[in-house]
């Protein structure tokens, strides 16, 4: 972990709620895709969590989606905002036990740190299978970018205006993977975790939280092995934790 | 030159600055950040008997300048607690602990008490009497002067180390329940615990918080926490641990300039967790500002 | 089209908007800049027998999310209220009127009731029961259940407009008391007040308000309005005015789900005063997205 | 009184703790020097009152000394930064009142408002002579801004540094004037309110404020004439008003 100002570089609006980031400052502290950082905004107590969606050298992307005050602000900042931020929170995906087929599985702005993961499967070997899910085909967000990194890219909407009709799950019937990394609102978690024949992967998990490094137990969830902390602990957890 | 030490119930601190229970975990989290050795005590999580998984999520919720939170006394219980936070904090920082200690019963306190007096590197037991009394339909301890002077007779009976009974702010007369607890010999006051608050969801049309209402902490109750130290430092005549939105040097000058012998800091570690080791920083400049050269010369500064 | 019109013990408001007192005067001011008759109603200054000119300076202080206050009760008396200001708020005004009574003895409350009761404009008596009962050591008629009681009977008995009972925050179990005003006759309760506090200033080492102590308001006391209105409304039957930090459509619906069936405005009042007029143009928008034809619908609606 | 949106247009520093403000926007609602505007500052509750020093067309200048967090935040603004400002507030300097011989007496950054006063009475008729009191010659400020509009300067400061040492009322010997028109610390009014020979004049007061427009009560006085508000009867009131 460790505290310092990022300055917003560039802005770009991805979909009529979410926008990528571009911000500039010391990214010594990321050190695993999945990891997060937790943004201080004047007008609001608590920080606000968000996903590493990819980083290099001094530069940090993040994928916001505007669904409250703050997270409004952050998509209508304007380059020079200067953020202190807390970076390098969270385990972050551990890609060395992924199986021999995996699938990255994201719903909405969920697929930022697959992407930041995505990038780093295809730098050392190849480019993972992606499954995304949004509401509409005016929600999607960052195709492009993942088959710019060659990967294969398979899209679920809910109303069918893109890709599947449907949820994630059903874009997904060639069931050939063995592996899941996933990120997304909790029922499609859950959805992807009840696949009968996906018994293994990451979880990416949400919960509100006080201070983001572990040192308040707001964040703690049940896991198998009891009381985890998904700031600290988590935001990853493995399928085979995970207590619903 | 300043001097910041200051001393609570004979147990001398560096200076007064103190994270708040349930805000620094048991330290581990800060050490990575900052030598814990700069602060002048550290209050750990509240420790009951038996480990607690604590409430349902969610358990925190943004205010106004503050924050909510229904935790829920999340610890690994007292045991555990001892048998391997306590030794482990000693090695972070090696002045007098604050033990913060919960309780659901009188017994519950005095065996939770009784087990922490052999704990060498805890300097001060800071009681939590905003608990539930499952004795007494889940009435809290600390909402009135009879249950709280009870729990502060039943630990003081089992300890030798000085005994700060951390009151309540969801009360009429804090003065009333401040005295009833030095009359049955408790060795000071720690105020304010978090206030009770309720925050909705107005999409799910329900309380946003699973335990439906939390603690608010945090700048917004600052001015309320200086009210209740400046009424327990004109009703009580031991020392006062003051807490309760403080945020910077001057927040805590205020508090002590109220009545606080000590100062407490809670949520704004969780914002910046570096806010302790600014504060005291920014203390020798602030103290002679004020004029005075030792920090203790503020408490109760306001009182005349 | 979304019905925003609210019923009070049988007054029927337009909207559940009501700028509270203390931060409205007499509306004159408002008046410049926009037509009250926008509002639902609006609670004019507190009112005593004998004009006061309140404390001395200074009377306002900071706050984080907020501000103190210990104006005082400053008002030209309950005559020349009568005489002069009501006709002239009727003029601005054309609803019914919240008249907000203080008192500091039982007769001063009822003497200040009767004579309002004659008043034509005025729908509602709301009464302010924060006030020191100089017959009783200067205790506030608010703190305890047996005194709120009393002043509620005592003002039931001389009027027949509806009676609300305006609240005080500083006690440790707000349901009991509002349960004591029920069962005394209330047509209503209003909550809450200010909440009690303190800010000092370091450079002088003193209390910064000449009255030592001052009424917290603004947005950081809104999550605990929420709570008291919450536990008000499981513990009574009588309509509720909620109030506290309310300066969004956004928060009046939290208020109002928490049990609030009209919401007053205060302090945010003093900081833009539009606020109110912002809120009831709001509000349309946000029941459609609430999914609520009638606004009144909301009130309680977090409970099950 | 009127709620709009101004704009910092230019900021310079007076002093070591006083800058000058040139900000754009609507000023229709001033009508009188010595009127004051309330400024809102995102980070604080209360706004902040400041005199009105100069407007035109759509230009308004303040002078802010930095005396706490509000007042600093103001005094370390940049450029672009645009404030929610409740303008035209309180009565103003009445300048048909005066006597023949009229001297206008500032105490540091009080000279704020004297200085719309001169430039109205130097248009209409004679500049007016000038008395301003400050602690030490480097918090001077606004000396050259007065003689330029053709008035008579005469300081004080504390340390004797520049001009008279002493208090203004110590640069003011000549007691040749009829009339004053006073802002400063409150010490400072009452010490030219006590001069004998002085016995006529308007006295601009500060005190703390819940709204700045009337409705709270927050900012009473006692004067001759019962309790009055220094936000909408004030911030000016006649010497003979005056109670101290
Ligand atoms: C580990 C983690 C990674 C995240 N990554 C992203 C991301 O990459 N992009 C993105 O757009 N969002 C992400 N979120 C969700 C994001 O934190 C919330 O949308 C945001 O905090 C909402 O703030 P708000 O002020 O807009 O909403 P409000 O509802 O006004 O927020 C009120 C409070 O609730 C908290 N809160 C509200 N929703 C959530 C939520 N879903 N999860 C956690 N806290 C919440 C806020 O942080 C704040 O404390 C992530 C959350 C977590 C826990
Ligand atoms: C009518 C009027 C005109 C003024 N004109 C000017 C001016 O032209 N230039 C200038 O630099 N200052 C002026 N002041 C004083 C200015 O309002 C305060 O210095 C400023 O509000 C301090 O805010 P702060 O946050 O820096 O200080 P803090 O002490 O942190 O403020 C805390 C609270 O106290 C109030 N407060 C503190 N000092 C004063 C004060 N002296 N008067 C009124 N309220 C105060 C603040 O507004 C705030 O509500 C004027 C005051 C009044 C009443
Ligand atoms: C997340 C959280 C957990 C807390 N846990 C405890 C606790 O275990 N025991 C206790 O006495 N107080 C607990 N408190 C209360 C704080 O110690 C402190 O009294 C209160 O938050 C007010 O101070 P603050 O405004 O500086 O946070 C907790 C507060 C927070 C925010
Ligand atoms: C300046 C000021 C004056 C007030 N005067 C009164 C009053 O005369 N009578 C009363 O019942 N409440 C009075 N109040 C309390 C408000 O009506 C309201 O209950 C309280 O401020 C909480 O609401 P808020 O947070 O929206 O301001 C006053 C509040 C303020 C800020
Ligand atoms: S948010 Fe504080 S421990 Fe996770
Ligand atoms: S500040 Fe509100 S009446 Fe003057």
């Amino acid at each position: 972990m460790k505290e310092s100002c990022f300055t917003l570089e560039k802005i770009r609006t991805l979909t009529e709620d979410t926008c990528e980031l571009i911000l500039r400052g010391d990214t010594s502290a990321i050190t695993r895709p999945g990891q997060f950082v937790n943004l201080a905004l004047p007008e609001k107590f608590l920080r606000r969590p968000i996903s590493v969606c990819d980083w290099w050298e001094d530069t940090l992307v993040l994928l916001i989606r505007a669904v409250g005050e703050g997270s409004r602000c952050l998509t209508q900042s304007r380059p020079g905002t200067v953020f202190n931020v807390l970076s390098g929170l969270g385990n972050g995906f551990a890609t060395s036990s992924a199986g021999a087929r995996p699938v990255l599985v994201g719903g909405g702005v969920g697929a930022a740190p697959l992407y930041g993961l995505a990038r780093r499967m295809a730098q050392v070997g190849t480019a993972p299978t992606v499954a995304l899910g949004f509401r509409r085909a005016v929600d999607a967000l960052y195709i492009r970018e993942f088959e710019a990194l060659g990967c294969r890219v398979m899209t679920a909407t809910e109303d069918g205006s893109l890709g599947t009709r449907g949820f994630v799950t059903d874009s997904m019937a060639e069931a050939c993977w063995d592996y899941a990394y996933v990120c997304g609102p909790t029922p499609m978690l859950r959805a992807v975790c009840d696949l009968p024949w996906l018994t293994d992967g990451q979880y990416s998990f949400e919960a509100r939280m006080g201070c983001g490094f572990g040192a308040c137990m707001g964040c703690s969830i049940s896991t198998v092995h009891g009381s985890r902390r998904v700031c600290k602990d988590g935001p990853i957890f493995t399928r085979e934790e995970i207590v619903w | 030159m300043v001097d910041l030490s200051v001393t609570l119930a004979g147990v001398k601190l560096k200076n007064p600055i103190i994270p708040a229970s349930g805000t620094f975990g048991y330290g581990r989290e800060y050490a990575e950040l900052y030598d814990l050795n700069v602060l002048g005590s550290f209050s750990f999580k509240g420790t009951t008997e038996e480990p607690r998984f604590g409430n349902l999520q969610p358990r925190i919720a943004e205010a106004p300048a503050g924050m909510l939170n229904a935790v829920g006394l999340q610890n690994p219980g007292i045991d555990a607690v001892i048998d391997q936070e306590v030794p482990h904090m000693a090695t972070l920082f090696h002045g007098p602990l604050i033990a913060n200690v919960g309780g659901f019963s009188l017994r519950e306190y005095e065996d939770n008490c009784r087990k922490l007096n052999d704990c060498a590197p805890v300097g001060i037991l800071e009681v939590n009497i905003s608990c539930p009394n499952v004795h007494a339909g889940g009435q809290n301890f600390g909402s009135d002067a009879r249950s709280a002077a009870q729990v502060t007779r039943a630990v003081r009976a089992v300890t030798d180390k000085p005994v700060f009974i951390k009151l309540s702010p969801n009360v009429g007369d804090i003065g009333a329940i401040a005295r009833a607890c030095e009359e049955a010999g408790a060795n000071g006051i720690c105020l304010i615990n978090t206030v009770l608050a309720m925050r909705i969801d107005l999409d799910r049309r329900r309380p946003l918080l699973a335990n439906r209402t939390g603690g608010l902490s945090g700048p917004a109750i600052f001015p309320i926490a200086v009210r209740m130290v400046w009424d327990v430092y004109e009703a009580v005549k031991i020392p006062i641990i003051g807490c309760g939105g403080v945020a910077s040097a001057e927040d805590a000058a205020e508090l002590m300039m109220a009545g606080a012998a000590a100062v407490e800091v809670g949520a704004a570690n969780l914002r910046d967790p570096y806010t302790c080791k600014k504060i005291i920083e920014a203390l020798p400049a602030l103290c002679s500002r004020l004029g005075v050269n030792k920090i203790s010369e503020l408490t109760g500064g306001a009182h005349t």
